[in-house]
């Protein structure tokens, strides 16, 4: 099974590069909210792996790892969260702004629920342009409270437009456990008032992940309308680098710890081993190389110029419209 | 030229937009079966069909962010917002993503959307139905605001917006949907970025849009019969102002009276004084003056209504302290 | 069954009403917008019969009924929308936003949605003070749609708040028929999404609509937390009376008027009749006394005096608050 | 006197409110078990328990809203939104509801809420995190609009929010959270009518609030240094503004540079400084100059962001080019 290999790199690049983000973090390069996908990695990976390189992705703002799964470079990853004019944002939109629209990224979305309306018509651009495009909308399971949910749920499915809605259920929203968020704890009860197909998904089964993505791309591409994927999962560390997570136990941590779906994959890969493959070297492999590349993204970043502040009233307004550009200078 | 109205106007853009771009959507809450709220959409759905002429749920937020998203992806929506004290329900997404995407993205993402919607009061509408939040709009940077005063605009503007790469917010003002007029027979499109002098004097300036620069007209009228000459400008676009025709105005004038439907306090009225303050400061002869709504919500009874919109008789008042 | 008679005579003045406000609207002594309820009288009637006085309404643009069944005399409704001090909301909120807090009536709400949380924090602030009551939240199928009616049912639903929701769904919203409204049309599939109790009921029949009332709020008072109704009903007349009604066809009017609420009760109170009662005599005996009622409020709406103006700037701010009121002359 | 933060002025602020009156509930996003978005009502669960301090769904429009009706229904919420960012979600029913039931009703109904956010940039959380809407809030009739720069304002204005009787909104300012020092240990309620001069100076006045009430400081420090005397204001109150006290300073330095954070373009600034020109005009020896944020979506990286923040710096050049 060679694409357990490759979602197996997938996850560790994500998982990897979001270690050294911490210490980044510490060391003061990185800067402003940084929410990690830590725990996570499994959803990013799963669906990704299923998408075409021109299908949309709407994320929000912990979306590291659905950048690095999308095919954005760590280079340009980096680079963004260190302020770098050549981050994948030029350093204005910070570790919640990831676009990178030539990887059909388009955009962390810092508002929770913000990005759904977006996702919806970005398909329906999609639909009138006659572009075969799927556009997936990442958002947690606190956004489904949200009026944007409603709206947009219902929306995309009288259009029957192109959307794969992927709520990353990792059972916070910041410090509020979703029974004090959800009336109805099982989402897809809700979902299905849209009158779409909704499905549970173990999200810490990279496998089942794609496998759902899977057969929902498929609905959505022969024209069925939006579907609805519920990913099952835990974020293993705090909710952002502000967060002293006062309201979880460590015993609920670890728990889901015990499903890092790191260990889930790395289990079935060694039972897919012939006698004599050497599973560890290989493991010890995948994460040499993929600490080069973070390696490599670091020193990237930290040699990337800053933009210019005379570009800071750059994209107020495009290049070619007529409003006049500010002066920086005050 | 051909008898028409603001509401026809309106309409023929709308018209235009569709028959000349297949990537043009019309989109909002009845503007298809229903002809549009106060009938500007009217005969629309018919002659585009309902792939052109969209009737959306009622979710503000959610169909202003579809067809922000629809910009990015390529086509030309054409939102409408019923009125602009709805559009409340949808402005994170218009200042949250239409305004910032662009900019915050590093210049990749783009957004030409056309957002309309109607504003102001004048007709029994009461408080939840009859506000001038123009204001809010004029403030978020990446917006460009306008507002039709005249029929030709109210022609105009549309075509302009929608070849603008960046968001627009057209502000129609329902109160002027059944002014009748000429309009020339190859009206079209009209520039987005000047405000413009409708009438020339020489002893204050008036400063206006939408509905108010008609109030601003009649005043000037009733200011003439009384041997003082008022020039009114029409600012047409409400962000970016258009600063050097104002200035240049009240350069001559000396002058100057603000005038708007919204409540003064941090309304538009108050960047316009603050700006012509500002920049013409050594010019000035007197304060410059504003003629606002009273700071109340709008009520229905007619009489405390008409109590809180400036009237011509007001900016008449403030004129004459003004160049007295 | 005296109380057919109650409804009947309720519904009655709620229609001849509001069929004055229509010849009182061509001689332009009620301005603004016009919602009528006609034909929707079942539902007002229905709810409000089983409602305590004290017990609270939230009501919409479309709220000459509610305000009626809930007490508040025709007077005070027909002087406000003549724009009179003696109206109910001193002329200040015309026929779009009718409030009596002295019967329970918190306001016509306008923007489509925007009572719903209000109504639960109403029912909130009631449970915090243990006052013993229900609010009564009515909408149309349209708000359905907006973020606001997911928001505060889901938040009623988690706080178990003593909401009555209301739902009347009369297929249009505006000119916008519910199919392009709705992914799934059955409006009870979606309110059961947030875990309450979801019936629907014949709008048409004020009988049916008063026992689900009575049993819904014996499960709101029981603190079983909030009851979602969809009554299905109909609107005979335009939805304002500055509209064409373009979008319907006088084929579905029709049809729906065999099921004019007067008409369903009227066949009952037939049924009831005893041998030799005159029913037809008490029907316009009724419609005398109504006609009375309602000329009386026209006469008395007439006579009344317009609000001052310089009252205009009174109560943007309470009588006792330290912010200087603003002189009306500008 | 105590050793203290801003922060923990907002928190006892808070113990104090619900310890005082059992009607008070503190309500919003992760105020409970979380400890407040930012640390502001950390331990108030614990101490009130679960119906008192109250985690809400993100819901934004339904909590306010819930809060708004709960005010209408007798109790004294307090509704906490993290950010002004995300308030405009909740603005439809902060203005159609909050800010009009009472006029509308006719002196019916009245809305006792209190509405607190932080608001303002300066900790790179870019541009749907960073910005300065409180001249949104300033403009509607109805509301109260406070914001505290002082640990005696955090600590005593919500008292002061809570007695009054019509919606307060009270913008605390996000960077200056960890503000450290002395705190009178009786601090308590302060009245919400009166501007405050923080500093005197005779030269030119200084007007601002929150954050960059300490940007002035530093400025008049800076410029007192160069024998210019800065009087410094702190407005404290956005709506209704106490303008005797701006005017009076004015009367008196007859200069003025306004300070804000917001967008220059109507924002806070526009409305003091059209009012300082249309009052104090004659008094006047130069125009009235404005400093505030550059006009673009805030961004992540921090030249960038500090390059379009106002800064002492600004200041200083605004006050020696008022002043020369
Ligand atoms: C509209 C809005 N409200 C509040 C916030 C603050 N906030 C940021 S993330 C978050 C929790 C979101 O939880 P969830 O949707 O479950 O996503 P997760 O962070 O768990 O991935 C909150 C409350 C925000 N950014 N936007
Ligand atoms: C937020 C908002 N959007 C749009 C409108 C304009 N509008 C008023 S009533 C209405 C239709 C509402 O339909 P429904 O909820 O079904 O109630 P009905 O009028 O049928 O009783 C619309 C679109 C409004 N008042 N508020
Ligand atoms: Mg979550
Ligand atoms: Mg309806």
């Amino acid at each position: 099974m060679d694409e357990r290999w490759s979602w197996y790199r997938q996850m560790v690049r994500i998982r990897r590069f979001e270690e050294r983000c911490v210490e980044l973090y510490s060391a003061t390069k990185i800067r402003g909210f940084l929410h990690l996908y830590i725990g996570e990695e499994a959803v990013a990976a799963g669906v990704m792996s299923r998408l075409r390189p021109d299908d949309a992705v709407v994320a929000t703002y912990r979306d590291h790892g659905h950048a690095i799964a999308k095919g954005v470079s760590m280079r340009a990853v980096m680079a963004e969260m260190f302020g770098k004019v050549d981050g994948c944002s030029r350093g204005r939109g910070g570790s919640m702004h990831l676009f990178d629209v030539a990887h059909g990224l388009y955009g962390g979305n810092a508002i929770v629920g913000g990005g759904l309306p977006i996702a919806a018509g970005l398909a329906w651009a999609d639909r009138r342009l006659g572009r075969d495009r799927v556009t997936a909308c990442f958002f947690g399971e606190g956004a489904v409270a949200e009026g944007e949910f409603h709206e947009t749920l219902n929306l995309a499915s009288l259009w029957k437009l192109p959307v794969l809605f992927c709520c990353e259920n990792n059972l916070y929203a910041m410090g509020t456990e979703i029974a004090h968020e959800q009336a109805d704890l099982d989402l897809t009860v809700k979902a299905s008032g849209y009158a779409l197909p909704a499905w549970s998904v173990d999200g810490m089964d990279v496998e089942a992940v794609a496998a759902a993505t899977e057969r929902a791309l498929a609905s959505i591409r022969a024209g069925g309308g939006p579907v609805f994927l519920e990913l099952k999962t835990f974020r293993f560390r705090a909710h952002s680098m502000y967060d002293p997570d006062r309201y979880r136990t460590s015993a609920e941590i670890e728990h889901w710890k015990e499903r890092d779906p790191l260990l889930v994959l790395e289990e079935r890969l060694r039972a897919d081993a012939a006698a004599g493959d050497d599973v560890d070297a290989r493991f010890a492999e995948v994460a040499a190389e993929v600490d080069a590349e973070v390696d490599d993204a670091v020193a990237f970043a930290d040699a990337a110029e800053l933009e210019p502040v005379e570009e800071l009233t750059r994209w107020v307004h495009a290049d070619d419209s007529s409003v006049p550009r500010q002066e920086v200078v005050r | 030229m051909t008898k028409t109205t603001y509401r026809e106007a309106l309409r023929e853009g709308l018209r235009e937009a569709l028959a000349g771009d297949d990537r043009v959507v019309l989109l909002g809450e009845d503007v298809g079966a229903y002809g549009g709220s106060f009938a500007v959409s009217l005969g629309l759905l018919e002659q585009f069909g309902p792939d052109r002429v969209v009737d959306t749920p009622l979710s503000e937020s959610a169909f202003v962010g579809a067809a922000i998203g629809a910009a990015m992806g390529g086509i030309r929506p054409i939102v409408e917002i019923m009125t602009v004290n709805f559009s409340l329900l949808a402005l994170d997404q218009i200042v949250n993503n239409a305004a910032t995407y662009l900019h915050m993205s590093g210049g990749q993402i783009h957004v030409p959307v056309v957002i309309r919607m109607t504003t102001g009061a004048g007709r029994q509408l009461a408080a939840q139905h009859s506000h001038s939040f123009e204001g809010i709009y004029a403030h978020i940077p990446g917006l460009r605001v306008v507002a039709p005063a005249t029929l030709e605009d109210a022609r105009g503007m549309l075509a302009t917006a929608l070849a603008d790469p960046d968001p627009v917010v057209i502000f129609e003002h329902a109160a002027l949907l059944p002014m009748a007029g000429d309009l020339a027979d190859d009206a079209g499109a009209v520039d987005l970025d000047r405000a413009a002098v409708r009438r020339e004097g020489t002893d204050v300036t008036l400063v206006s849009y939408g509905a108010r620069l008609h109030t601003c007209l009649e005043a000037a009228e009733a200011l003439a019969a009384d041997g003082v000459s008022a020039e009114v400008v029409d600012l047409r676009t409400l962000r970016p102002l258009d600063l050097p025709t104002i200035l240049a105005s009240v350069a001559r004038t000396h002058r100057a009276v603000v005038v708007d439907e919204a409540w003064r306090t941090g309304g538009i009225g108050a960047e316009v004084a603050a700006a012509i303050c500002e920049h013409t400061f050594w010019d000035l002869d007197a304060p410059v003056a504003r003629v606002a709504t009273l700071e109340v919500p709008i009520p229905y009874a007619i009489h405390l209504e008409a109590a809180a919109l400036p009237q011509a008789a007001d900016v008449v008042a403030a004129a004459r302290a003004v160049v007295a």
